[in-house]
């Protein structure tokens, strides 16, 4: 069964290679193609899960060995696959979001000639997402790490020839990149301790460390998830990467690669529950990143900004439950995946919207579409419901779940996290109305654009509403699914562990609290956005407003110290090379010219100089004989 | 006695340059084709040699050993160990496709006179490269290595001054200037070097009696040739140095920006990917054995300066306009992950070091290729004249970034798994210098991309506008360059299983063991 | 000294004097000298009497069978063990015959054979009115630009005397390294300088340089044979003979039967270390080390090309022949006297040599300077005081020798309306207008820089190793530093060659006969085989390495 | 009289030869000043010889002389034919070739 495993990632590579490789001749079928095979991995991923059920939950795991890769006396890597309830959680959830969205591009990416690669390039994503999640070793997840970097730049980037997208691609690799030092230190760390990095004995070994070295290798972890997972302070890539085509945006930056982060800390359990240090600074991470991105999704007005603002806080309330320990774990995982839906609804709404308007991102822009689009409004609109907690619909169990979890940390830290996350849930309620209200509700505020013909916005083919119908169901139900008997709990127990923290307040408690926390963020969004008109441009806005426009002034910070400071730097190194190490050598080189020079002048042509040349040089011989024999 | 196949892999390049030469001016495309077929040939022969080779036999293998001058006591020592073979087959894989790459750029722009014959000359050079080369990484010989580690300056001088790249800024006559300079650095650079090394060797020579590696390196093993420390701290530093301005570490560098900015791809893609491994190579096979002690003496100073050497030429090279000089930092950088991984004393380090110059080999010839094919499309090497290639020439571009990517060792290509490699090997020993070099993966990361994005992305600038994406010759030379990249990405096996014996071997040369592992050393 | 010595010195010498044993002469072991000569004659004989057309051919076939025959003779010696076994002192005591002695010989002679070959060459200026000349003068008695000049040119006169006075200069070369007395080494110096001095000013193009040239030689010249001479007779007044031998045994205190009155005569060091310095400056003149090199740019300028080639290669062979024996038979006692100041004239010779070379101009001056810079590193293996010591210095001789024949012969090809075009500006691109000249010449460059594979990285290498073996390694140090600063300018000039555009009124290279061509073969098939397969000489040379005392 | 008096001449006459030469300018005057060397030489063997009480010296004496002749016949021919192709004698005028 476990020889399935390779064909998960197989299917998708193959679309990815055909597809890039192939050429013109593969443009008129390729988008098919792609979608045929993510669509297979996703089979296969359900008969796994089939397999995995049909087994008793000790014996859930599966290892694929496929060929050793990286032999060096003991620094020993191979090319494995693990499967287990974990892993597979994510491969169901990546194939299937995945295929959705494949299925949703066909439609919306109808008439961009280079179709073919950008169905290249999601393929290439599921293949290294899926090695990511599947890897038995820590260099191997780097594989996958990098990859799913790698498609995220193609993506972005995708319009390369709008310079705003390559930027943005680059930024979010290089970003990247200086979560991925941490990733590779926490491999050399792991090495140096254990002597290994393969899942298995790391883990298990993780116990016989010391304390000191755990803690190192999970900051350096954290570290990689802050880039990957867009964590403050490695978040400013996320907001720019919106710059790729919405799908993308879908299901790299909202569903799937985004949350990469928050696997990599789960699937470390045993080595932060060594290090508690650790799991503060995640939580810590956690809390920030959750308030920063709800503030910066209430000042946004571009639709996909907003949402990604949302998306850092949501995978903020994730990586803040993974710091929780064993009581957080699994509804980190949940919540993942509840948001996998949820978002991936939503973004998938907003590509729609944009799609019926002219590629318009500007809410400002919008109002009153629901009759225009039906479809995208209801999809949209459980999504909605499901991100803000609405009763019984997904996002309310996962993230009440999280917000017990973090009260039940206890102590003033359980006390802070939870009222964080409180809030948190209180501000998500504000701009998600915000932009709930503001796209679909009010009136009219589009013009017709330049040259006079109005958008007239329409509801978008079937190919891409299927997909947002399909995850509007999952935002709903999931939820519910999951809790179900605490089904999700006891599936992933045996990888990550459980404990019931005791919570100084009862459960009840905090669902009311959250409930109230709901009401009052919608509340004041309708008084702001549903009672009052919007402006179609944006007022100038409070001080605190004006710089969550910016990112909360990130990005200056970035430009100015990182950015010119790099400039100066690198154009002093210039100067240096040029003129200090390479005019030493030249300046050698002159100096023996020089003497040259200087030298040549005693040859001056008269034979009677040189005969005194000759007569000095013999009284020096004699005289230096001399001295040879009176020393 | 066997068939000498060592001195057939070194002899039949050089024949086929004395041939390629005596093509009568007329006829030009016979001496392209005949220096192909003699590359070919000789990757053949190398082929034979890695089929040959037993990675858990003899240390060196194939040997072949002849009295040559015997007052110097000099041997004709040939014998290769695994990370000989290892670079003897990059060596004889990548000429052919210097070869194909270069395939027009020596044609006379004008007909001089009759008997000026450039590009009998161009490839006949390229092929007498090889065979220096090839034989400086088998020779076990010290003099015999010495010799041709100088001999090979003469050609690559020629190729560098004689047949400078055509897109210059400042016109034909500016570059000419340029490019003599450039080759007279280059020159003086490491004939400096190789006489400093001359000294040494000759000091060595004072000491040992003889120069055959093997029986030194034994002598020396078993204590019944013994050094006083400073003889043997000197004569190190000597040959080191030589090696260093080879290499290029830091601060012997400069030459290698000039040279490779003004020669022609191909030729550039010699000098980094094939000639200067020499260098690093013979730090691993001559600095280590023959003076293990004073190795183990200079290892700190030498880690420092290949720190320097990585993040200094990065940074360089983000700061760089002129594509190949980018390139050319960017080797550096690469040089000094090289080097680091030698000196670190492990066999991770090691191991990756070797690997490290297999793969940067493919990596820089990839990625320098596609940058030639680009320059000579468009007549100039300023970064600041492309833009939005990817729209006119989308493979061109497409092999560019995968170069590129390769450049910023991106996991699943081939740099990835030398350079982790490297940089484990260098943190289980310094953890901090590990620590700090693995920033250079950022950096390496900003000047591929800002010239990817420069380059190819954004609007397309009228200059490029009409430009043709990549000729069959051109992606014949990328291809396999590319495909090599991923194979060896993914299962790097086979070269590690050659290299490894060894590096053991050189570990326990220099007495270093791996240090153990925190959880094992506390039980 | 008191009175009563004197009286008993006066007594002693009016004693009845024995009888002169008559002189025993080994004709046959001297027999490369004696044809040399005695060719040299004939030669004379032949101005004389053979009518003028033919002269040439008689002068030249003349040279070339003597030499030949010389060189014969040579191998013929040394094949009798003469080198080895039976070497001894032959005519009185005059003259060694050894094998330093005839090694050096050997190469002496064949590097004036490839030598002749250039002297001999007639093809490279444009025919004279119908009658084709070498590059010596027409009539050089007759004053540059005059109307007699011209009648001889138009006559199509040729000094075909350079062959007489080239055997004769071949003769002294050939006795010098051999001498084995203060006196034989005097006379064989003005033997071999004398006629040098004359072909130096017998250029039949730039006549006036020539003139000066040979004018600046010799006053040098004599300037510096006087001090030899002085420095001999104070060799010979601190030891009372000429004969090395009897000098060495003084110098070691060994000697027998010395007059005790002579007590402070003999044995007075500060006449010894002077006459010592002073010899040794006389030869360091000819070897053109620094201080006493300035003679070497200027006539090597001026003087005609074959001669510069000629004079350049063979007078170092036999001068440093002369200081090896003359070091190592005669003063290995005062090694400690001399070496220190060797140290000092090898040091400022390696380094002034190369460092001046850089800034020159002109392509004579520039391999007149190199020279220098060579003479350096050989002065180098001489002070290595050992075995192979003397065996690399024979080697790098006998590479460097043909090297630099070589060198000038093809400079000699290098032609444009005011003949050969020497300013290094005129090369420029000569590696496009004639490729085979230019790689030639590069190749003889490579050997001067050392570049493996080149007889001159083999022989800087013995010569090298030998100096480190011999206690001399800062010297080396130095040496491959020099070596370095010189490589700079020998590139400069294949930089000059193949990378700058021709200039279009750029020299063209004249087609040589068969002679030259030969010259310049050798040159290029010894450096080549002496870098690449030099064991067999170095064989030799090392079988040559022992002075017979 | 004592000889080594002798000797301290010769090396007096040697010392105002090689003055000569270094300071006199007309080429005869220098090849002059040159002899006067030789001669101090030939002195030097002379006093020598006779002190040692052998014959080499003043036959060394003999050969000199001869020597010194033959540099006469080739020193005068070179230095006439400047001469005459320079109108002067003057070594300093000789300085076409310099650097």
């Amino acid at each position: 069964m476990e020889n399935l495993i390779a064909l998960l990632v197989a299917a998708p590579l193959l679309g990815a290679a055909v597809l890039l490789v192939g050429g013109r001749r593969l443009d008129r079928a390729g988008h098919w193609l792609g979608t045929l095979l993510a669509a297979a991995s996703f089979v296969i991923g359900l008969v796994l899960f089939a397999s995995l059920l049909g087994k008793d939950a000790e014996h859930r795991t599966l290892v694929q060995h496929l060929w050793t890769w990286v032999p060096v006396e003991s620094f020993r890597a191979d090319v494995a696959f693990r499967l287990d309830q974990l892993s597979v959680t994510f491969v169901l959830l990546i194939t299937g979001v995945g295929t959705l969205i494949h299925l949703y591009s066909v439609g919306y990416m109808a008439h961009d000639e280079r179709r073919r690669r950008f169905f290249g390039y999601l393929n290439l994503f599921l293949a290294a997402m899926l090695i990511l999640v599947l890897a038995d070793n820590y260099l191997l997840l780097y594989v996958g790490w990098e990859g799913v970097g790698l498609a995220s730049y193609l993506l972005i980037g995708f319009w390369q020839h709008k310079p705003s997208a390559a930027t943005a691609a680059k930024k979010a690799f290089l970003v990247n990149r200086v979560g991925d030092i941490g990733l590779s230190i926490a491999i050399m760390l792991m090495f140096t301790t254990f002597g290994t990095f393969a899942f298995g004995p790391v883990l298990t070994s993780a116990g016989d460390a010391s304390e000191g070295r755990l803690t190192a290798i999970a900051l350096m972890l954290l570290l990689a998830a802050c880039g990957k997972s867009a964590q403050v302070p490695l978040q400013s890539w996320l907001g720019d990467a919106m710059e790729g085509p919405t799908p993308v945006s879908a299901l790299i930056h909202a569903a799937t690669m985004v949350t990469a982060g928050v696997y990599l800390i789960v699937r470390s359990a045993a080595i932060f529950n060594g290090a508690p240090d650790a799991q503060v600074a995640v939580t810590v991470v956690g809390a920030v990143t959750l308030l920063f991105g709800a503030i910066v999704g209430c000042a946004k007005d571009d639709i996909k900004k907003a949402l990604a603002g949302s998306t850092m806080s949501q995978i903020g309330y994730m990586v803040l439950a993974a710091g929780l320990g064993p009581i957080g774990y699994v509804f980190a995982i949940m919540h993942l995946v509840t948001h996998g839906f949820f978002k991936a609804g939503l973004f998938l709404g907003a590509g729609s919207v944009m799609h019926g308007m002219n590629d318009e991102v500007d809410m400002r822009k919008f109002g009153g579409l629901r009759k225009y689009m039906p479809v995208t409004f209801v999809t949209f609109g459980l999504g909605y419901l499901a991100i803000i907690g609405f009763p019984f619909l997904s996002g309310f169990y996962s993230k009440d779940a999280i917000i017990e979890a973090a009260f039940a940390k206890g102590g003033t830290q359980g006390w802070i996290l939870g009222s964080v996350t409180l809030l948190g849930a209180a501000i998500t309620a504000f701009y998600m109305t915000r932009v709930m209200l503001m796209t679909f509700f009010g009136e009219r505020r589009w013009q017709p654009d330049a040259d006079g013909h109005d958008p007239h916005p329409h509801e978008s083919p079937t190919t891409m509403t299927i997909p947002m119908i399909v995850l509007a169901i999952g935002s709903v139900g999931a939820g519910f699914f999951f809790h179900l008997g605490d089904r999700f709990v006891h599936w992933l127990e045996p990888v990550t562990g459980h404990s019931e923290g005791d919570s100084p307040v009862g459960v009840s408690v905090i669902t009311a609290a959250t409930l109230v926390c709901l009401v009052v963020g919608v509340g004041i969004a309708w008084a702001m956005y549903g009672r009052r008109a919007v402006p179609a441009v944006a007022p100038r806005g409070s001080l605190l407003t004006r710089a969550a426009r910016r990112d909360l002034l990130q990005d200056d910070f970035n430009h100015v110290v990182l950015v010119r400071g790099g400039e100066h730097l690198t154009r002093s190194l210039v100067y240096v090379d040029h003129t200090l190490v390479d005019g030493v050598v030249n300046g050698t080189a002159a100096g023996f010219g020089g003497m040259s020079g200087r030298l040549r002048r005693v040859q001056n042509g008269f034979v009677r100089s040189y005969a005194v040349s000759m007569f000095g040089g013999a009284a020096l011989l004699v005289a230096a004989t001399l001295l040879m024999r009176a020393v | 006695m066997s068939f000498p196949l060592l001195t057939a892999t070194a002899a039949l390049p050089a024949l086929g340059a004395v041939a390629t030469a005596a093509v009568p001016a007329s006829r030009r495309s016979a001496a392209k084709w005949l220096a192909l077929l003699v590359s070919l040939a000789t990757l053949a022969l190398a082929v034979v040699v890695l089929v040959r080779f037993d990675p858990d036999g003899a240390r060196y293998q194939l040997t072949e050993s002849h009295a040559w001058i015997k007052n110097f006591g000099v041997r004709y020592e040939l014998g290769v160990d695994g990370i000989g073979v290892a670079l003897l087959a990059l060596t004889a894989l990548l000429i052919p496709f210097v070869v194909l790459a270069g395939w027009n750029d020596a044609d006379p722009l004008e007909t001089g006179s009759r008997r000026w014959r450039p590009t009998q000359g161009f490839f006949a050079l390229i092929l007498a490269v090889e065979a220096m080369v090839i034989i400086s990484f088998e020779a076990t010989d010290v003099f015999l290595f010495y010799i041709f580690f100088e001999a090979m300056l003469i050609p690559m001088y020629f190729l560098i001054g004689g047949f400078g790249d055509r897109a210059h800024e400042h016109g034909e006559e500016a570059a000419a200037t340029q490019r003599s300079y450039a080759a007279v650095k280059f020159l003086l650079y490491n004939l400096v070097g190789g006489l400093i090394m001359l000294a040494a060797v000759i000091g060595l020579y004072a000491v040992a009696g003889n120069f055959s590696l093997t029986e030194i390196a034994a002598a020396r093993a078993n204590g019944s040739l013994h050094m006083a420390t400073s003889t043997e701290r000197w004569l190190f530093l000597g040959f080191f140095f030589a090696f260093a301005v080879k290499a290029p570490l830091w601060p012997l560098h400069t030459w290698l920006p000039n040279a490779m900015q003004e020669s022609t791809a191909p030729v550039a893609v010699l000098i980094t990917a094939v000639v200067d491994k020499v260098g690093t190579f013979a730090m691993l096979r001559f600095c280590l054995q023959l003076f293990p002690e004073a190795s183990r003496w200079a290892t700190p100073v030498i880690l420092v300066l290949a720190l320097i050497s990585i993040v200094y030429g990065a940074l360089l090279a983000v700061g760089q306009r002129d594509i190949k000089r980018l390139v050319a930092y960017a080797s550096i950088s690469h040089f000094g992950f090289i080097i680091l991984g030698i000196f670190a004393m492990t066999s991770q380090g090691q191991s990756g070091a070797t690997l490290y110059m297999v793969n940067h080999g493919l990596s820089t010839a990839a990625l320098m290729l596609v940058a030639g094919f680009l320059i000579t499309r468009r007549g100039s090497r300023l970064i600041a004249d492309y833009g939005g290639v990817q729209k006119v020439a989308p493979v061109l571009a497409g092999t560019f970034l995968i170069g590129g990517l390769a450049t910023l060792s991106l996991p699943g290509l081939a740099p990835f798994v030398s350079e982790f490699l490297v940089l484990v090997g260098t943190f289980a020993r310094y953890p901090v210098i590990g620590i700090i070099a693995t920033f250079g993966i950022v950096l390496a990361a900003l000047y591929t991309l800002v010239l990817y994005q420069r380059t190819m992305t954004g609007p397309v600038k009228p200059a490029v506008a009409s430009m043709p994406d990549l000729k069959a010759r051109e992606l014949l030379v990328v291809g396999p360059l590319i495909v090599l990249l991923i194979l060896l990405g993914v299962y790097p096996k086979p070269v590690t299983d050659i290299v490894n014996p060894a590096v053991k071997q050189t570990m326990s040369d220099v007495h270093r063991t791996d240090p153990k592992p925190a959880v094992e050393a506390s039980k | 000294m008191s009175a009563t010595a004197v009286h008993n010195l006066w007594t002693t010498a009016a004693d009845p004097i024995a009888k002169i044993p008559a002189p025993k002469i080994e004709y046959g072991q001297l027999a490369p000298v004696l044809i040399v000569a005695g060719a040299a004659l004939v030669g004379v004989l032949v101005e004389a009497f053979v009518p003028r057309r033919s002269r040439y051919y008689t002068q030249v076939f003349v040279s070339v069978v003597a030499l030949c025959a010389a060189f014969a003779s040579v191998v013929a010696l040394a094949a009798d063990g003469y080198g080895t076994t039976k070497a001894h002192i032959a005519a009185m005591g005059a003259v060694a015959v050894d094998g330093p002695a005839l090694f050096l010989q050997g190469t002496i002679l064949l590097a004036a054979l490839v030598g002749l070959f250039t002297f001999a060459e007639r093809r490279l200026d444009p025919e004279a009115h119908g009658s084709r000349v070498d590059s010596f003068a027409a009539q050089a008695a007759s004053v540059p630009g005059s109307d007699s000049e011209k009648a001889a040119v138009k006559a199509g006169f040729t000094t075909t005397e350079v062959f007489p006075l080239l055997l004769f200069a071949v003769a002294g070369m050939l006795v010098f390294p051999a001498a084995d007395d203060l006196l034989t080494l005097f006379i064989a110096l003005e033997v071999l300088s004398l006629p040098l001095y004359l072909l130096c000013a017998l250029a039949r193009r730039k006549r006036l340089m020539s003139q000066e040239a040979a004018v600046k030689y010799f006053l040098l010249g004599a300037f510096a044979s006087a001090f030899t001479l002085f420095g001999i007779a104070l060799l010979y007044g601190y030891a009372g003979s000429m004969s090395y031998a009897r000098i060495a045994q003084v110098v070691d205190g060994t000697a027998t039967g010395l007059d005790p009155a002579l007590a402070d005569t003999t044995g007075n060091d500060a006449l010894l270390l002077i006459g010592m310095a002073l010899i040794v400056m006389g030869l360091l003149f000819k070897v053109g080390a620094v201080p006493f090199h300035m003679w070497t740019p200027d006539v090597y300028q001026g003087a005609p090309t074959p001669v510069t080639g000629f004079m350049a290669a063979a007078t170092k062979v036999a001068a440093f022949g002369a200081l090896l024996r003359l070091l190592y038979v005669v003063l290995p006692g005062l090694r400690w006297d001399w070496r220190p100041v060797m140290w000092g004239v090898a040091i400022v010779t390696m380094l002034g040599g190369a460092i001046v070379a850089i800034t020159q101009t002109d392509i004579k001056r520039l391999l007149a300077y190199s020279s220098v810079a060579h003479a350096g590193f050989i002065l180098a293996g001489v002070i290595a005081t050992n075995r192979d010591g003397v065996s690399s210095v024979l080697f790098y001789l006998a590479g460097y020798s043909f090297v630099t024949i070589g060198a000038f012969a093809v400079v000699t090809l290098v032609r444009d309306a005011g003949g050969e075009a020497t300013h290094l500006s005129k090369w420029a691109g000569l590696g496009r207008r004639s490729p085979l000249v230019a790689a030639v010449f590069a190749v003889f460059l490579l050997a001067f820089a050392g570049i493996p594979l080149t007889s001159g990285f083999s022989g800087k290498f013995a010569v090298f190793s030998a100096a480190a073996n011999g206690g001399a390694a800062p010297l080396v140090v130095i040496g491959v530093i020099s070596s370095a600063i010189a490589a700079f300018f020998y590139i400069r000039v294949i930089v000059l060659m193949f990378f700058s555009e021709p200039r279009p009124d750029g020299p063209t290279v004249a087609v040589p006969s068969p002679l030259t061509m030969t010259a310049i073969a050798v040159g290029v098939a010894v450096t080549v085989v002496l870098g690449v397969a030099p064991q067999y000489f170095l064989d030799l040379a090392n079988q040559a390495s022992v002075f017979v005392r | 009289m004592n000889p080594v008096n002798y000797l301290y001449l010769s090396a007096l006459l040697f010392t105002i030869g090689a003055t000569g030469v270094l300071l006199r300018r007309n080429a005869i005057v220098v090849f002059m000043c040159v002899e006067l060397m030789l001669n101090a030489c030939n002195l030097a063997f002379v006093v020598f010889s006779r002190m040692h009480g052998n014959l080499d010296g003043q036959i060394i004496a003999f050969f000199t002389m001869v020597v010194a002749a033959a540099e006469v016949v080739v020193g005068l021919a070179i230095i006439v034919s400047l001469f005459r192709a320079r109108h002067s004698a003057s070594v300093d005028d000789a300085s076409l070739m310099k650097l």
